[in-house]
């Protein structure tokens, strides 16, 4: 703990360069204890190099310069590495993304909590291994005994996060510095963490939160700073800056967050696409999909058997968007798989346009394959990595027969139209695109065919924020422009808000809670759905 | 990891469809920086190069005759009359050398070729032919596994008697396992992979999925492996010559070379050490190469 | 009394004249000192342990009554001994036999047993001991293969008293006695043959200056000193038992590895010492160099006559004119190996040679090859004939040649391409090699024979040497088979007078040099490299195997 | 990314490791079944008669009757399949046969030359872990030229064929400098050269693993959290990056020890040391079938025991496995 007098840190035009890129510009910040700024921007902006700068571990190949450079009232500027150490985990602790790889999955959870105690405290061994119970204890976590015997591997995503922060909040410094500490988590659990973070800091520590979701952080966060290309471009009380954004970019972060957009409202600005010959609205109401008291069990030796999917049905109708939401472990995705024909259902059947689908054979199913399309969370591992962008339309287009680009570059020209790409696009390596490209990609290919369904799972959670806007916008503009119906799977509430007509709520694989979206989640009868909506971040614009 | 990444050598690439994107400036395995990197892929193309022109017009390098025996200078050490000295026949050990690569590398690449090819038929049938093959082939490899290198080619040879011909067919099945299970890892991977799926969901057909991304994706390692078996045949081939079970004379076989020149180890050095070196330098190049190979094939 | 052969005027090194010396000293029955050379050989001390390092591959039986190759002589000569030996002028002499006669028709050979000669596990030595050892060599259930042969005329045995054996033969032979004197025939307990093959192998017993203690595979075979030893022949370097310890009898199969561990001091002597390590230990004074080349055959490359090309005497001279032997001798034996030009071991007093038949003469074997009808030459320059190339196939068992012999026949190789011979040399194992052998499949062949005597020559020249064994080996690889020769060596093995034996066995290698049947190259090599403070070393056997029991470390 | 939940700990995990024992005996048998019944099958398919290997090869004058004798003796006069079953049913109670040519049990010479060999083979192994290791260490902390020397000093040593390193260590060590004996069984000084020959090439491959799994981990994100925590590069070097880089060794090991065993072949007769490798060599030459298969059999054994070794060991070092 510090005295309020001083600031938690103060960065005055800090510049980190890594090698010739300049990656993080003049950025000045600075942090009053016990309260919360957040480092907002998108992937490359800068934010996680900043973050790491402020506690020297910029990475070797880097060189960091800064007018001022304070932590806790020291200048750090001209540490040793001995003193830096000192500092790192005493005064500052430090919560990477993504606890899975940022705790050693070879060590006892409660040993990497004991590091910090360990290297700055004389603590006796048992008194540490006391100190490391209270710890998990403090930060939630159910049986600490047990869990500090656990590995990384075998706890949930989110008691690792728990854990990483028992161990950067082991000595309570005054700083603590949070890298996108929610990202990989679901919403309920990011939920309680963020909570958990804001009751570090009512008891007076100061904290630097990294997020890349605006949404996330306003309900935490004192003070935003919103950083794009290496520099901060607005900053302000959290209040201003998300209720009247001066910087445009800010306004654009603003306005992808599909939270509380009604259906059809555009999240990003205007695209750069040539729109589809509009189709004839689709006039017919029979069902195009649907399923039936689906179930699968996985069965695995030497463990209990394991029911993903029991009794799911619902219908798809044409031209509309069936969201399906839950949390990992729901079911979602094995039930897209059935649906997709790719897993056979143990019982139950799914029938497309009425005719019996998920029962054929799947030289039976191979004649109907064209109707039904299906973009992943991850394109690239979809895409064959030896064909280029232009082959694997080609391959798409031609239902397999040739590879060779030429033989259909006007459909392939159309396509990289209709979702958006560059025509230059057609000779590159999927790899070598961006990951809004990829998707916009992926959804291309999953056109070729002409399908009638799209089965969409989690097809923007590994996107950033405005790219993210930017799919959604394409796949909303391509359903009425061609009529199409979707099946769209996410964890993301307010994304599947924003998509679906109708929704299911999925948990441990049964649908707990169906129909109309607004009704189900204006109203929501279900706890678990209720526990979801308070769960997922709303802008906290304060009005 | 596990050894099933790993034939002959550690060093066999391990399939990976894609690496995970990091979000800090990822440092690269090998060291970077120009000259390493000039070094990582010069030294082996110089080496193998060089040694392949030797195999195709050996004349054009080498200024002695590898066969014509000269008592009168017999044993003199390397200076300007002769690079790297003379044998017990007065024979210019770097001609022979030279000429040497042409039997030591065919042996090598032949018995690569077996190796690879029984991997190949092995490591497919597993991969693709379901779970009962699979068990059969995972435990065909497991015996062969478990009569290590030269063991099982001594074992072979006791069987069928020494000679170039065994001693090819030997490497090459002391070789097979690690590939095979290599090959078989990588389809196993690619099978599961979202690949399939997407391709499925366009409605191909299994075997139209196989030929066209399975299979060559999972072949797309097949020519690291290659250069870096080349290497290890080279040296296996070696070995087994030094035994006196290799090529017959006068070939300047280097291994044959070498367990000539060993008699003569205290006399002239020259004789065993140029020979080695040569195998040294192949075998190092060859894995120099197929590890930036790899890398390539990673990036 | 036992003498090195290196009286003869073979000797070459400085090392070999101080053994030659010391043994003459010896020669003179009050042991007295060899004069020192390089360090001072002083007054033999008992004491201390010879380690021997051998090249040969280790032995499968210590018994050389089993199977029976030179490996197993080289070890048994410490621990076994023979009913006759040599002595230094190739003399032959009784050892542990006292005496022996033969009668009228030489079909009945009487042998006197030395008396008072225990062997190491107790058992006196008497006329049944040596039947029974008789009948362990004639035993098939023994494998021997030497020892059976040397013995092959016995057709009836009998202990006459404890001391008197007498010996029914099926035909005369008189080269039974220098057949006794060979290691693969010595004499071991009678006991000790009782037990099993197996243990007999592992720990054979007999008379000699030393007994096996143990044997582990691989490492090494461990004798130590026969305490009890009489020597039957009074009076070589010394009286009682040898003045060593004990011997470590140890297996370096790498030559490179053996010279090694000989400057490093790891032992003291090693066999089969490479030219090159010869010349080089020459310039040494801490090692020095034995040279006892074996009895029996030189080494000699055999030319196949029996088919084409070979089935042609212009042919084979053709060959033998056209390789340059002398050249690659001199080039890679650096003059440890003098050439040969007989079918016999130089040590052997029979022994005849004709120099003027080998004279390296490309020309001549030009002429020769057209009379014979090779007149064409193909593409890469050999001679044809009716459009078939003259090629020759050599199998070299890589385990008889050493790697100076093999190198010698590449340069023939080489030399004879200049005439427009091709050689095929084939590298080959020793099964493989024998394999070749017996499916007929080479022209040229280069096989030792290690026997005591010219009656050797009936077993590598004689046409019942034509006839295979069971197991497919037959000696007579020159395959030549001459009536007239025949005769001449029967003659010449069953005659009781001297003259007449040495004149027809004279007659018999003029016939079979003249025939161009065979190539002599050099003795059968058998050079020894030791240390120099390993002193009285020289005494060998009658096969030209080492004896240790005059000898003894230097402090 | 969607969330990842770890999966969810097996129950019954005493039942899996008895699988998993059974497992390993089951496979180990087989695969003692396999190589027995491959060299019993191959040897009878070749030309060539094995009484004459037991006379002493083809170059004893071995009589008719004595081969016969001979035959009789090792029953190989009987049908095929009662050869094959009894053969099975000896290697089954224990009985690995007679040795041709040394006309006493396989298992007994076995029994003399399996410690020289294990010896050997477990040195070599210690060493190279520590010199790879120790490279590995080395390079981390130094810059990309001491990586590139690491690398390029591992690749060299690991394609140094044995015999040739043998030959030049001798001449360097024992000959030219007289520090090391070449050959000495006693005395420990002995073991220096072989073991040093053995070693060299496995700490080449081994390093080159160790190497990258230890980069790998260095540069981890969960290294960059000890930093924050206020590690020392030699902290994360100790209780990560060590361990981390130990587990391709480990995993490695089997392999390793196998590589061992065929080097043995080749440094045994060098070094001229009692041994596994040089008996199979001379056994091979000497066509010696009941040496060459128990030796084939013995090392097979090795191997699978080094494998659920290794296996266990990965397991102790990766906890991971269990649970996943």
């Amino acid at each position: 703990m510090t005295e309020p007098a001083r600031p938690a840190f103060e960065v005055a035009n800090l510049n980190v360069f890594f090698g010739a890129h300049h990656v993080v510009r003049d950025v000045s910040l600075r942090l009053e204890p016990g309260s919360c700024l957040a480092l907002v921007g998108e992937s490359g902006s800068g934010k996680s190099v900043t973050a790491r700068a402020l506690i020297g571990l910029a990475g070797a190949r880097s060189t960091v310069r800064a007018d001022t450079m304070v932590i806790s009232g020291r200048d750090v500027r001209s540490l040793g590495q001995r003193a830096w150490r000192k500092l790192r985990g005493k005064d500052v602790g430090f919560i990477l993304q993504d606890a899975l790889t940022s705790l050693d999955p070879l060590r006892k959870i409660g040993r990497e909590i004991d590091d910090t105690l360990r290297l700055h405290t004389t603590l006796s061994p048992s008194q540490r291994a006391g100190r490391v119970l209270e710890l998990l204890e403090a930060v939630g976590l159910d049986d600490p005994v047990l869990r500090a015997g656990q590995l990384s591997g075998e706890l949930s995503g989110g008691m690792r996060q728990r854990a990483l922060i028992a161990s950067a909040i082991a000595l309570d410094p005054g700083l603590v510095i949070a890298d996108e500490p929610t990202t990989a988590l679901d919403a309920t659990i990011a939920a309680q963490v963020l909570d958990l973070l804001g009751e570090l800091r009512r008891q007076g520590s100061a904290m630097l939160m990294i997020s890349h979701d605006l949404a996330a952080v306003s309900r935490v966060a004192d003070t935003i700073a919103v950083m794009q290309h290496g520099r901060v471009v607005e900053s302000g009380p959290a209040q201003r800056v998300l209720a009247d954004p001066e910087h445009e970019y800010t306004r654009r972060l603003l306005r992808a967050i599909p939270a509380g957009k009604p259906r059809h409202t555009r999240l990003s600005p205007g695209p750069v696409r040539t729109p589809a010959p509009a189709k004839a609205a689709v006039s017919a109401t029979a069902p195009v999909l649907t399923a039936s008291s689906l179930a699968k069990t996985f069965k695995a030796r030497g463990r209990a058997d394991f029911a993903a999917v029991s009794n799911v049905g619902f219908q798809l109708l044409p031209g509309h968007t069936l969201g399906v939401v839950g949390e990992s472990g729901s079911g979602k995705t094995t039930t897209a798989r059935m649906v997709l024909g790719l897993l056979a259902p143990d019982s139950g059947s799914v029938e497309l346009f009425g005719k019996p689908w998920s029962k054929l054979p799947e030289s039976g199913r191979r004649p109907n394959r064209p109707l039904l399309g299906a973009i992943y969370q991850d394109p690239l591992s979809s895409f064959d990595p030896r064909m280029s962008v232009g082959k694997l339309l080609a391959d798409a287009l031609s239902s397999g027969a040739t590879r060779n680009p030429r033989a259909y570059s006007g459909r392939i020209a159309e396509l990289l139209g209709l979702v958006g790409l560059e025509q230059t696009l057609a000779t590159r390596n999927p790899e070598t695109l961006s990951g809004g490209q990829r998707q916009r990609l992926a959804i291309a290919r999953a056109l070729a065919p002409n399908p009638r369904v799209l089965i969409c799972d989690e097809p923007v959670s590994a996107l950033d924020v405005s790219i993210q806007a930017q799919v959604l916008d394409l796949l909303d503009e391509l359903q009425r422009e061609l009529g199409l119906s979707y099946l769209f799977i996410s964890h993301d509430l307010s994304v599947i808000r924003h998509m679906s007509d109708h929704v299911l709520v999925m948990q441990g694989g049964v649908v707990v809670e169906s129909g109309a979206t607004e009704p189900v989640f204006s109203n929501p009868q279900h706890p678990y759905t209720k526990a979801l909506l308070s769960a997922s971040p709303e802008l906290v614009t304060g009005e | 990891m596990s050894i099933t990444e790993h034939g002959i050598s550690p060093e066999n690439p391990v399939p990976g469809v894609h690496p995970p994107a990091t979000l800090q400036p990822s440092t690269p395995r090998t060291p970077t920086g120009a000259l390493t990197r000039w070094l990582r892929l010069a030294f082996p193309v110089l080496v193998l190069g060089f040694f392949a022109l030797a195999t195709i017009v050996p004349s054009w390098l080498a200024p002695f005759d590898p066969l014509a025996i000269n008592p009168v200078d017999a044993f003199s050490p390397p200076g300007p009359g002769h690079l790297l000295g003379t044998d017990e026949s007065g024979r210019d050990i770097y001609s022979r050398i030279i000429y040497g690569a042409r039997p030591s590398l065919l042996i090598g690449a032949a018995a690569t070729a077996i190796g690879l090819g029984l991997a190949l038929v092995l490591g497919t049938v597993a991969g693709f032919g379901g779970r009962w093959l699979d068990a059969g082939v995972g435990r065909i490899l497991e015996v062969l596994f478990a009569l290590p290198g030269l063991l099982l080619a001594l074992v072979f040879i006791a069987l069928a008697g020494p000679g170039v011909g065994t001693t090819v067919v030997a490497v090459g099945l002391t070789t097979a396992p690690g590939y095979a299970r290599l090959i078989r890892g990588q389809l196993v991977a690619l099978r599961e992979s979202p690949m399939v799926e997407a391709a499925t969901v366009l409605g191909r057909s299994r075997a139209k999925i196989l030929f066209t991304h399975l299979l060559p994706n999972a072949l797309a390692p097949i020519a690291v492996l290659g250069t870096l078996g080349l290497g290890q045949a080279v040296v296996w081939a070696a070995s087994l010559s030094f035994l006196g079970l290799g090529a017959p004379p006068p070939a300047p076989e280097w291994g044959a070379m070498l367990s000539a020149g060993r008699t003569y180890l205290s006399l002239a050095w020259w004789m065993t050490f140029f020979p080695g070196l040569a195998i040294v330098l192949v075998a190092a190049a060859a894995t120099v190469l197929s590890r930036a190979l790899n890398q390539g094939g990673e990036k | 009394m036992i003498h090195a052969r290196t009286l003869a005027p073979r000797v070459l090194t400085t090392s070999a004249m101080l053994a030659a010396a010391l043994i003459l000293a010896g020669c003179s029955s009050t042991p007295a000192p060899g004069p020192g050379a390089g360090n001072d050989a002083g007054t033999p001390v008992s004491g201390g342990t010879l380690v021997y390092a051998s090249g040969d591959a280790e032995p499968s039986c210590l018994d050389p009554h089993v199977g029976g190759n030179y490996p197993q002589a080289l070890v048994s000569s410490q621990y076994l001994e023979t009913l006759y030996t040599k002595d230094a002028s190739g003399e032959l002499i009784p050892w542990l036999a006292s005496d022996s006669t033969v009668s009228e028709d030489g079909l009945t050979r009487t042998v006197k047993i030395r008396e008072g000669i225990k062997f190491t596990d107790g058992t006196a030595l008497d006329a049944t001991a040596v039947i029974a050892n008789f009948k362990h060599l004639l035993d098939p259930k023994t494998a021997s293969s030497t020892g059976y042969l040397a013995l092959g005329k016995i057709k009836d045995m009998k202990a006459v008293d404890a001391s008197t054996l007498e010996l029914t033969l099926s035909t005369p032979d008189n080269s039974l006695l220098e057949s006794f004197s060979m290691p693969w025939v010595a004499i071991e307990s009678p006991t000790a043959l009782k037990r099993s093959q197996a243990d007999n192998c592992a720990a054979p017993v007999g008379t000699g200056p030393f007994k096996v203690a143990s044997w582990k595979k691989q490492d090494a075979v461990n004798l130590v000193r026969n305490e009890n030893y009489v020597r039957p022949v009074a009076a070589a370097g010394h009286e009682g038992p040898a003045y060593l310890d004990g011997i470590t009898w140890r297996f370096i199969p790498e030559a490179a590895t053996r010279y090694a561990a000989l400057q490093a001091g790891e032992v003291n002597i090693i066999d089969n010492a490479q030219p090159d390590t010869i010349a080089a230990a020459a310039k040494n004074d801490a090692i020095k160099h034995l040279d006892a080349p074996r009895p029996g055959a030189s080494n000699r490359i055999e030319m196949n006559s029996s088919k084409a090309p070979f089935d042609d005497v212009r042919v084979r001279e053709a060959f033998v004119r056209a390789v340059n032997v002398n050249a690659g001798i001199d080039s890679l034996f650096f003059g440890t190996a003098p050439r040969s030009y007989s079918p016999l071991s130089s040590v052997e007093p029979l022994g005849y040679s004709d120099e003027s038949l080998f004279g390296y003469d490309p020309a001549k074997a030009g002429e020769l090859l057209d009379a014979a009808g090779y007149t064409q030459r193909d593409a890469e320059g050999y001679r044809t004939k009716d459009g078939k190339r003259l090629s020759l196939t050599f199998p070299v068992s890589t385990s008889q040649s050493v790697p100076a012999e093999q190198s010698l026949f590449e340069q023939l190789q080489a030399t004879a391409k200049e005439s427009g011979i091709e050689i095929k040399l084939n590298l080959l194992d020793l099964s493989s090699w024998y394999g070749a052998l017996f499916a007929h499949d080479y022209n040229l062949v280069s096989a030792p024979y290690t026997k005591v005597g010219p009656s050797v020559l009936s077993v590598l020249f004689h046409s019942d040497s034509t006839i295979p064994a069971p197991s497919g080996y037959f000696a007579n690889l020159s395959q030549v088979k001459n009536p007239e020769l025949d005769k001449l060596l029967d003659t010449a093995g069953s005659t009781k007078d001297e003259a007449q034996r040495k004149d027809l066995y004279a007659k018999a290698q003029k016939l079979v040099l003249e025939g161009y049947y065979l190539l002599p190259l050099y003795d059968q090599q058998n050079h020894f490299l030791y240390s120099a403070k390993t002193q009285g070393i020289g005494a060998t056997t009658a096969v030209a195997s080492p004896i240790f029991f005059d000898t003894w470390l230097s402090k | 990314m969607t969330p990842k939940t770890a999966p969810p700990r097996s129950t019954d995990r005493p039942l899996k490791a008895v699988y998993w024992v059974l497992g390993k005996i089951g496979g180990g048998v087989f695969v003692l079944w396999a190589v027995a019944t491959a060299i019993f099958f191959g040897i009878r398919m070749i030309p060539g008669d094995p009484a004459q290997a037991i006379m002493g090869g083809p170059g004893s004058q071995a009589s008719a009757e004595a081969l016969a004798q001979a035959r009789a003796d090792y029953g190989l006069d009987q049908p095929l399949a009662v050869q094959y079953f009894s053969q099975l049913w000896r290697l089954a109670t224990g009985d690995l046969g007679t040795s041709y040519s040394l006309k006493i049990p396989v298992a007994e010479v076995l029994r003399e030359l399996v410690p020289p060999t294990l010896t050997l083979a477990v040195l070599a192994l210690l060493v190279a872990w520590v010199l790879a290791l120790a490279v590995a260490t080395a390079s981390i902390r130094s810059g990309a030229v001491g990586r590139a020397l690491a690398s390029g000093l591992e690749i060299i040593s690991a394609a140094v064929p044995h015999f040739w390193l043998a030959s030049v260590l001798i001449m360097l060590f024992s000959t030219t400098l007289g520090w090391l004996p070449p050959v000495s069984t006693q005395t420990p000084a002995g073991l220096v050269l072989p073991v040093a020959t053995l070693a060299l090439p496995l700490a080449g491959f081994l390093g080159q693993v160790m190497r990258d799994s230890m980069l790998d981990a260095h540069t981890s994100s969960f290294a960059l959290s000890a930093r924050a925590r206020g590690e020392s590069e030699n902290g994360v070097l100790l209780r990560h990056a060590l361990r981390h880089a130990a587990l391709p060794g480990i995993a490695l090991s089997g392999w390793a020890f196998g590589s061992l065993l065929s080097g043995a072949v080749v440094v045994e007769s060098i070094f001229a040391r009692p041994g596994l490798g040089r008996s199979l060599l001379s056994a091979v030459t000497a066509r010696d079938i009941p040496m060459v298969t128990g030796v084939a059999l013995l090392s097979a054994a090795t191997y699978v025991v080094i494998m659920a070794f290794s296996d266990v060991a990965e397991r102790l070092a990766d906890p991971r496995i269990g649970t996943a």
